[in-house]
């Protein structure tokens, strides 16, 4: 009888002290964390919004909206996450629209495990330029060669698929806050 | 109520199941096996890391008492001259 | 509902294959699957555990770590539930199924030192799966698992045959073939896109 | 005198004649996950280093008070601990650091290295001489992490700690920052290894 005692005595000590640690150091850490999460936000708001100085948070449906404001605090764009599956794993896209949804100011891929050296070239200024002012009247479009209309962006040769991703995304994010005003 | 407290609760709670559990189980489940299993058991680091080919080194003691597996093929214990050798007397018995 | 489950499945089988795309249970791939008869029956207990372990690792984490919000004690939690669990298991049918034992239980302590069948049960939190869709991420783990070790194991049986540098012998030219196996599997990359 | 060549040569071990990567080939699941670029490498060396000291030591100490039969639920458990540590350290401090890394944190809970040493030396060895092996394998197991993953970077993306290595129009070899590269490059790597190994003993003899 004494040998199970002693058993189960010293794996509660050490699950006791464990715990207590643990407690104390996630104390310790927890606001450093948080800190750092806000500012990983905060900085890819101001890049998609780029006049924005000041933002706020609010709720649509499942997703927050950052209502931007620019030094003389005036409304000046909103800014979202979207994400969804590329061709390996789970793409995250910040991107940044006018005050009156209609016209894509930026967008900045905060997330993505592409394949190295050509789906994550999705990260690269070349690509993301290409959402700059574009219309949201329509749906976006992917196109191999140069793109005509207003609202087509050319693919990456050889990543077709993570760019129709991206831009699927995006599209799908829109059309789920088209009631957000 | 304070995190530190719960965590704690939670943790012991767990652990004094666990170890519930495993102690009524070295109590009412002992196989008696070959005692020099038990010895070889001793003396192998007991990680069941697979490195040496059979799955746990319960089973790379069966295979070395059997004389199917040779020592030299646990990685882990190599490190330990003098207890390869303990290992090797073991088996010559 | 069952298609998105067989997608998983596959996806996790082909796709993203444990050993050849996660890196995971290399020490066994490289220890264990130089015959093919120990390759299949460790490919089976592991399958076999990982589809036991996916329920217990989404019920600890459902039922007590978000239940009290204790984020950090995810890696304690589930590793001191998995071995004590393994221990116990284990003594069991070794004590009421000596046949069983012989065949598949055996391969049972491998689960505590076991690097997939940990990444698999962070995946299935990380990934917010049900529980019907992590025990098939479980499933579809280990036969991934299986697949990779028996193909491993019946090229490296014909291998004995043939001339390999004498440095390379041994875990050398394994890591090799595993290295054109890899490349083999990045081209089923792409194959079904599922979170 | 002799408690010092003791410890000298438990601590030399660990970086060459007993090296976790090359001589034993134990922890390869990090070995080959993370090291696709150096920073990475030292990192995940670094932490599995820090993992395997503090709990060497730990372990060392209460090594007579841990009953036999609940041994490695209570190693595994107070590894646990040390790497939801160095974990929580990593995000709070490091951030992109611990995003690269990512799931490959939690798996030194699991490294075949750490539990392996736990078993075979802290709980039968006295402190000192724990620290001396716990340094010596974390160190070596460090040092081939980054001769693996500067291997990899070099030729992956021409650069080596993020500064660009190469220059003129060289086309970096896409396959050494993925799966198929890692398990070549190591595999070939091991050759070298043995190859240098039989030189330096063949010299050996002929003195």
């Amino acid at each position: 009888m004494k040998q199970s005692f002693k058993m189960i005595f010293s794996l509660c000590l050490i699950a006791l002290i464990s715990a207590v640690i643990l407690a104390k150091v996630y104390m310790i850490t927890q606001p450093a964390i948080i800190a750092n999460e806000k500012k990983a936000t905060e900085n890819a708001i101001y890049k998609v919004v780029n006049t924005a100085t000041s933002y706020k948070e609010s709720k649509s449906g499942q997703t927050d909206i950052f209502k931007c404001y620019d030094e003389n605090n005036k409304f000046c764009g909103l800014a979202f996450v979207a994400e969804g599956v590329g061709y390996q794993d789970l793409i995250k896209v910040m991107v940044g629209v006018s005050t009156d949804f209609n016209k894509i100011l930026a967008i900045e891929v905060i997330e993505n495990s592409e394949t190295p050296g050509l789906g994550n070239k999705i990260v690269t200024p070349w690509f993301e330029n290409q959402f700059q002012n574009l219309s949201l009247q329509n749906k976006i479009t992917v196109v191999k060669v140069a793109p005509s209309k207003d609202s087509e962006i050319q693919a990456i040769t050889g990543a077709t698929i993570s760019s129709q991703a991206v831009v699927d995304i995006i599209n799908n994010k829109i059309e789920e806050l088209k009631g957000y005003k | 109520m304070n995190i530190i407290l719960l965590s704690a609760i939670v943790m012991v709670v767990l652990a004094g199941i666990l170890g519930a559990i495993l102690s009524f189980a070295y109590s009412k489940l002992k196989v008696e096996e070959d005692p020099r299993k038990e010895q070889l058991l001793n003396l192998l680091p007991g990680v069941n890391c697979g490195a040496c080919g059979s799955a746990s080194c319960a089973d790379f003691a069966d295979k070395l008492i059997k004389g199917e597996a040779d020592i030299s093929k646990c990685r882990i214990s190599l490190r330990d001259e003098n207890k390869v050798t303990k290992i090797k007397d073991l088996l010559k018995e | 509902m069952v298609k998105e489950l067989i997608l998983v499945f596959i996806a996790t089988v082909l796709v993203n294959n444990f050993v050849l795309k996660y890196f995971l249970g290399i020490c066994p791939f490289l220890g264990v699957s130089d015959k093919l008869s120990s390759a299949i029956s460790m490919g089976f207990a592991t399958t076999f555990v990982m589809t036991i372990t996916a329920p217990v690792a989404w019920l600890i984490n459902n039922y007590i770590l978000v239940k009290f919000n204790l984020p950090f004690l995810q890696y304690v939690c589930f590793i001191i539930v998995i071995a004590s669990l393994v221990q116990f298991v284990e003594m069991v049918i070794k004590k009421f199924f000596p046949l069983l034992h012989q065949s598949m239980g055996i391969y049972l302590p491998l689960i505590t030192t076991n690097c997939a069948i940990l990444f698999m049960t962070l995946q299935l939190v990380l990934k917010d799966y049900s529980l019907i869709k992590s025990m098939v991420f479980g499933f579809g783990a280990g036969v991934g698992f299986t697949l990779a070790i028996t193909i491993m194991a019946s090229i490296r049986e014909e291998l004995k045959f043939q001339d390999v540098p004498e440095s390379l012998k041994g875990p050398g030219i394994t890591l090799i073939i595993a290295g054109i196996l890899a490349l083999i599997f990045v081209g089923l990359g792409g194959l079904i896109q599922v979170k | 005198m002799q408690r010092t060549n003791i410890l000298f040569s438990d601590f030399i071990k660990g970086l060459w004649q007993q090296n976790p990567t090359f001589r034993l080939l134990i922890g390869m699941c990090p070995t080959l996950a993370v090291t696709s670029q150096v920073q990475n490498g030292l990192a995940m060396g670094l932490a599995t280093a820090f993992t395997l000291l503090a709990s060497s030591i730990i372990i060392s100490i209460f090594r007579n008070f841990i009953p036999r039969e609940v041994r490695i639920p209570s190693y595994i458990v107070i590894i646990a601990t040390f790497v939801t540590i160095v974990s929580l350290f990593l995000k709070a401090n490091f951030p992109e650091v611990s995003k690269d890394l990512g799931p490959y944190v939690p798996l030194i809970i699991v490294n075949c290295l750490i539990l392996g040493r736990q078993e075979a030396f802290a709980s039968k060895n006295p402190v000192y001489r724990a620290i001396a092996d716990a340094l010596g394998m974390g160190i070596g197991f460090t040092l081939s992490l980054m001769v693996l993953a500067s291997v990899r970077e070099v030729l992956g993306m021409g650069t080596l700690l993020g500064h660009q290595v190469i220059f003129g129009n060289f086309r970096p070899w896409v396959i050494m920052l993925t799966p198929p590269g890692a398990f070549l490059t190591l595999g070939l790597l091991l050759g070298l290894v043995n190859i240098i190994d039989k030189a330096v003993k063949a010299r050996k003899e002929k003195k």
